[in-house]
């Protein structure tokens, strides 16, 4: 999996944010590089969502830099070079935030056509595509206030892919799905991927993040702990943080009893 | 328990709107069927009465399509970050719709001539735009109000949704937030045209012959007591007859808005 | 002067008049026309001019301002002279007539003089020129409601004992409907404050205000006002009479 | 109150600059101009706290789902807000007063007031207004929140109580601030039926003198200053109420 | 774990629901026994939390009976009756559903000193609590805005808790959690089943269903497929469809490869 160019496309450095008294990172320094995936884990609350944010300059960190294909987001001053660098930069939130007077298929095709110029009728076979994929093709002209959990989330990753970004931040996309649909959403940003896409997700399924990173990330407290690859941080727990956080759901008490499925 | 009130009064209520609106013109029509004298006097008035209510009906409709558009453009630009755009549009606001429309209709006559001289040619001014003006005025900042609070009503996650797929401010306004905002700001809108629209009977000021002021010539002219009161009720009947359809067209509109879009 | 030389120019003469009802001004419904002595002597005035008559409407709001706009040329528009006016506005001198206010009540209210009102609620139009009399003179509650017909709703619903108006105009609405009004009279002998009603012009017209007073004394002289006055049926033409003798002697 | 030297000063003053307030010198006209401005400010003061009141009755009944609440406040919202105010509160005075006069054996038995019949027509128009606002508050708050407070328990009046009226209140304060605002100026169709508010006496002085602009300047002061003062306790409210989460 | 009473509390027998065309629930059959864990697992779509918002009357099924501790939920005709049903039955929500205008402690106080009539002092007392158990101390006077999903998650379940029901719903509660946190959050759980609370989960973690659960129920299209003890439904496989779905993640291209952690 690792035929790919080695230069950093997402690059921070020393990124301190704080909403008003609350500090939310204190220090982070991550480097993803072109065509990798990197998986974010990390305790809720630590600042994942945050960081992804951050690389889509929706926040601007009161300090530290953070490079992105080149560009300086945290410099960004005006909003034309923010726009230009959220159409290479796509991201997928954890509430979804469809638009919820749009119906599905309005909802993937209305960026597309409105800020990349694509006509209509060209968008809209390409949202259909992304809603095959995932799976929803009967749900287009639904809104999304009619759509279950699960739904409502394919769309959102919809949404994102049909802008064709070089970057997607994915933040906890597979929270809302059953192991089935993940399985089929892995193979989507796997295949994307392999033609070239970079992403940065954030999550809290373990088996997910194992299958489809390059580089494992562990936040915790707005900073980070601890990177590696999947087998480095999931298999030689060498931290022994980490191998608490991992075995948390058995409790702590016994990771020798949840080797489960 | 929303839904349900959407769907409101439904068999029944189709019945009751629609008593509603003949409700007043029925009433009129009894009693001039019951007092053949009143109802003559009532006929032979009543051109005189629709020509001036024509005025009513230009003056508000202009006014509000006026008012909407610049106070929609205001009501976005009192959000705006850069303080020399906004702090002029807040002050306009402010300003003008503190004012009595009474006063603001009377300044029109002072701020524009009565007649204007084009190549030697006396051209009138026509009194009906001093009052469009007048009332446009509050009605743009009315609406500005009305759409920064909507804007304000919408939840921040919309707007980073919009951000985070490359849209800027302007366009993520025009086809995401505004768009949300419409219901919400539908029925106040709805309660700034009626406002504006009986702000309409101030017109004579300027020396529009309007409905309210005509009734009050007919009245005075018939000099009969009973004709006196059922002018007036021509006069609400009249300005029903205006208002209502656009109301009941915003209701409806709401309603298509709603239309499965609730989160 | 300007404003002379702007109605031969235009061919018109541009009359504000106020609609407060018959024998002044009214609308007749037929043919939607403006009627009324006011009107009338209006119209003799631009036909003495050789112009055309155009009228305008005008309100207690905005006659002051249309006529200093320009709007109109003149105002004859139940304006009595007072020094007020006197100091924004010129006026042509004569007056084209003199009125006074009287008092409509009920036949059983027992009042029998203006002294009577201390302390009651009287309806008037608003902005009356009989509500400062009133009040100071006789000690009333004044209510102005904002017409005519108003104020005498307002009087039939009982929410004052008289109404006071033009002594003319309450004459005659009680001459023809007397079914509306069979328990109703006027009450007090006397007019409240008769007054000088005077054409109104714009500051510093004076040769307009002098040309025009030409007219009206002429209009005097000839038994003119007299003959307008009777066909609009105004009840006391005294004044007329009594000004047509003394100005034909003057002459 | 208004000293005489000060009064003579004043209106010296103003004349130079060609306004007319002469008026203030005399005897009545210038004691019910004075009074104008006391009951105009005391109409207001009555007025806020009853279409507030009013208003929320009417946006409960119109969000109850219950034909019986909603229909009949429905069908007046629509009659008073569609038709003009001042031929309202005429017809009111005039008419309905005229009636329970006669009910009640004359009018010196009626209790009703001019300013009564003010308070009544424009509170409750104001009130419609106000209804139509917080209705549109309820609906746009989502469905989702009210169906959680329906799953912990809450009965449709603890929702309307404690989710959707704090929720609508805050998305259309400025609309009822708008409405607040019109209540202020609409005080003046008082003059129709003779209170005595601050255009009545104007119009009282104003047609006797002519000093029409000196009295409107008056008034656009006075309407703008006591606005002003209800614009900034929305404003201020607004501030007050924001949660974190909403607008850009 | 099965020393419980063997009472039905809740019963659902061939529910049927639609919401407008769309046939959602087609003849749903389920029996939960007081002091039960019961889990719905089941591919996005399927109707599951359609089934728990059927047990708790926010939805009326077209037909079928729904019986909760001897209450006949399909046939609750006044409003008045339906919140007494629900004072016995919490539910949280898989999009969490915050009140967005109170702040945590009073998200939590609301229903129980406005439904109750438990003292303010008191119900405090108890929210604080519950924030402890779901480790949210420090945020306690934060507004929904202000906290990160999984937080927000945390504060929606101690809020139902709060009103200390017989009967548990949970929607996907620990969606947004970490392990580590779903560890705490099952902990939290099981201590209140423990002491006699019954629930039902809907969930997408195989792990926590199969830690938590006394029953297992397998929806699809709207029907239950299978239903058994954790160790059937996980292990035995003998349903092969719950074996694609369960081994979903690994793509259903390679079962053997998958069994990572
Ligand atoms: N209001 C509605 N109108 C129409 N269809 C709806 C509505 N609500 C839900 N649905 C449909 O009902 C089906 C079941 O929804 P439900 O939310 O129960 O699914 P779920 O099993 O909880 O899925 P997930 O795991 O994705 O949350 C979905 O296909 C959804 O699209
Ligand atoms: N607008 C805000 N104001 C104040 N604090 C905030 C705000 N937004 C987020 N926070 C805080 O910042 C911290 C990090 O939030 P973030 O959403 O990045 O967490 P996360 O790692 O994504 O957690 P989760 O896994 O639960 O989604 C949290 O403690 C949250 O309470
Ligand atoms: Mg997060
Ligand atoms: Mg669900």
């Amino acid at each position: 999996m690792n035929m790919k160019t080695d230069d950093a496309i997402v690059r921070l450095e020393d990124v301190h944010l704080s909403f008003g008294q609350t500090e939310v990172l204190r220090g982070i320094d991550l480097t993803v590089n072109r065509g990798n995936a990197v998986s974010i884990i990390g305790p809720s609350g630590s600042g994942k969502s945050t960081i992804l944010r951050c690389i889509n300059a929706l926040v601007t960190p009161q300090r530290g830099r953070i490079t992105v294909g080149g560009t300086r987001v945290d410099q960004l001053a005006t909003e034309s070079e923010r726009i230009a660098l959220r159409k290479r930069v796509g991201i997928v939130f954890q509430q979804y935030n469809l638009f919820p007077h749009l119906t599905v298929l309005d909802n993937i095709v209305l960026a597309p056509t409105r800020i990349l110029g694509v006509a209509r009728g060209e968008a809209e076979k390409l949202a259909r595509e992304l809603l095959e994929k995932v799976r929803l093709s009967e749900k287009a002209s639904a809104y999304p206030g009619q759509l279950s959990g699960g739904q409502q989330q394919r769309v959102a990753i919809a949404r994102a892919l049909a802008m064709k970004p070089e970057l997607v931040l994915f933040d906890e996309v597979t929270s809302a799905l059953d192991p089935e649909t993940v399985g089929e959403v892995l193979w989507v940003i796997r295949d994307l991927i392999r033609d070239g896409m970079t992403s940065i997700l954030v999550t809290h399924e373990m088996r997910f993040a194992e299958e489809i990173s390059d580089t494992v990330v562990f936040t915790e407290n707005g900073r980070i702990v601890d990177d590696g690859s999947p087998e480095e941080i999931f298999h030689a727990f060498d931290n022994p943080r980490i191998r608490q956080f991992v075995g948390g759901l058995a409790g702590g008490r016994g990771m020798e009893r949840g080797e489960g499925i | 328990m929303t839904t349900v009130a959407l769907s409101e009064p439904r068999k029944s209520g189709h019945l009751l709107r629609n008593i509603g609106f003949a409700a007043l013109p029925a009433l009129i029509l009894l009693w001039s069927l019951a007092d053949l004298t009143l109802g003559r006097e009532l006929v032979e008035w009543l051109p005189y009465l629709a020509s001036g209510f024509l005025m009513n009906v230009v003056i508000s409709l202009s006014a509000m399509t006026l008012g909407t558009v610049v106070g929609t453009v205001f009501g976005i630009l009192q959000l705006v970050p850069y303080r020399p755009v906004r702090y002029p549009v807040v002050a306009y606001v402010q300003a003008f719709r503190n004012a009595p429309h009474l006063v603001l209709i009377f300044a029109t006559t002072y701020i524009f001539p009565f007649e204007i001289v084009v190549f030697g040619n006396y051209l009138p001014f026509p009194d009906w735009l001093k009052a469009v003006i007048g009332l446009a005025i509050p009605a743009s900042a009315y609406v500005a109000e009305i759409t920064r609070g909507a804007i304000l009503s919408i939840p921040t996650t919309q707007w980073e949704a919009a951000k985070g797929l490359g849209f800027s401010r302007s366009q993520a306004l025009r086809w995401i937030i505004l768009p949300q905002c419409l219901r919400r700001s539908l029925p106040p809108w709805m309660n700034i045209l009626a406002s504006i629209t009986m702000g309409t009977s101030l017109a004579s000021l300027v020396g529009v012959h309007e409905l309210l002021h005509a009734a009050t010539d007919a009245s005075t002219a018939v000099r009969r007591l009973d004709f006196t009161i059922i002018a007036y009720i021509v006069v609400m009947a009249a300005f029903f007859t205006l208002c209502y359809p656009i109301a009941r067209l915003t209701r409806r509109l709401e309603r298509r808005f709603n239309a499965g879009s609730r989160i | 002067d300007a404003t002379l030389d702007r109605i031969k120019a235009r061919g018109a003469l541009t009359v504000g008049v106020i609609l407060s009802g018959a024998p002044f001004g009214y609308i007749d419904p037929t043919s939607q026309t403006q009627k009324g002595y006011n009107l009338d002597i209006a119209k003799a005035l631009a036909d003495d001019l050789g112009v055309k008559l155009e009228t305008v409407t005008v309100t207690p709001p905005n006659r002051v301002q249309f006529l200093q706009q320009g709007k109109v040329d003149i105002l004859i528009a139940n304006m009595q002279y007072t020094e007020d006016r006197a100091k924004v506005l010129d006026w042509v001198p004569t007056p084209y007539d003199r009125s006074g206010g009287a008092a409509v009540g009920r036949k059983d209210s027992g009042l029998k003089d203006w002294a009577d009102l201390k302390g009651k609620p009287v309806c008037v139009s608003q902005g009356s020129n009989y509500t400062q009399p009133l009040i100071e003179q006789y000690g009333a509650e004044v209510k102005g409601l904002p017409s005519q017909p108003e104020s005498l709703l307002a009087l039939q619903g009982g929410n004052c004992v008289v109404a006071v108006h033009v002594g003319a105009t309450l004459g005659l609405l009680l001459q023809d409907r007397p079914e509306d009004w069979k328990d109703y009279a006027i009450l007090f002998p006397t007019e409240l404050i008769p007054s000088d009603s005077v054409i109104w012009v714009r500051k510093g017209e004076k040769e307009t205000a002098e040309a025009l007073d030409k007219t009206i004394r002429q209009l005097h002289t000839s038994g003119k006002l007299l003959e307008f006055a009777k066909a609009n049926r105004l009840s006391n033409t005294e004044y007329l009479e009594q000004e047509r003798k003394t100005l034909s002697a003057s002459k | 109150m208004w000293d005489s030297g000060i009064t003579s000063l004043f209106v010296d003053l103003t004349n130079r600059l060609g306004l007319n307030y002469e008026f203030l010198a005399t005897g009545y006209e210038a004691e019910i101009w004075r009074d104008g401005f006391i009951t105009t400010l005391y109409l207001i003061a009555l007025l806020i706290p009853v279409s507030l009141i009013a208003g929320l009755l009417f946006a409960a009944c119109l969000t109850s789902g219950r034909l019986w609440l909603s229909a009949p406040v429905r069908v007046f919202v629509e009659i008073t807000r569609n038709t003009p105010t001042l031929v309202q509160l005429m017809f009111s005075f005039l008419v309905l007063n005229t009636f329970v006069s006669n009910l009640v054996g004359g009018a010196q038995n009626n209790p009703l007031t001019p300013f009564f019949w003010v308070v009544a027509v424009v509170g409750l128009h104001i009130a419609a207004l106000h209804a139509e606002a917080i209705r549109a508050g309820i609906e746009a708050v989502p469905a989702s929140t009210v169906e959680a407070a329906r799953g912990i328990g809450f009965s449709k009046l603890q929702i309307l109580r404690y989710v959707e009226i704090p929720l609508a209140f805050r998305a259309s304060l400025p609309a009822i601030v708008n409405n607040l605002i019109n209540l202020v100026k609409l005080t003046t169709v008082g003059n129709a039926i003779a209170v005595s508010e601050i255009t009545y006496a104007s119009i009282m002085v104003w047609t006797q003198r002519d000093n029409v602009v000196s009295l409107m300047i008056v008034i656009l002061l006075f309407f703008s200053l006591i606005n002003l003062v209800v614009a900034r306790v929305g404003l201020w409210a607004e501030r007050k109420l924001a949660v974190p989460g909403y607008g850009l």
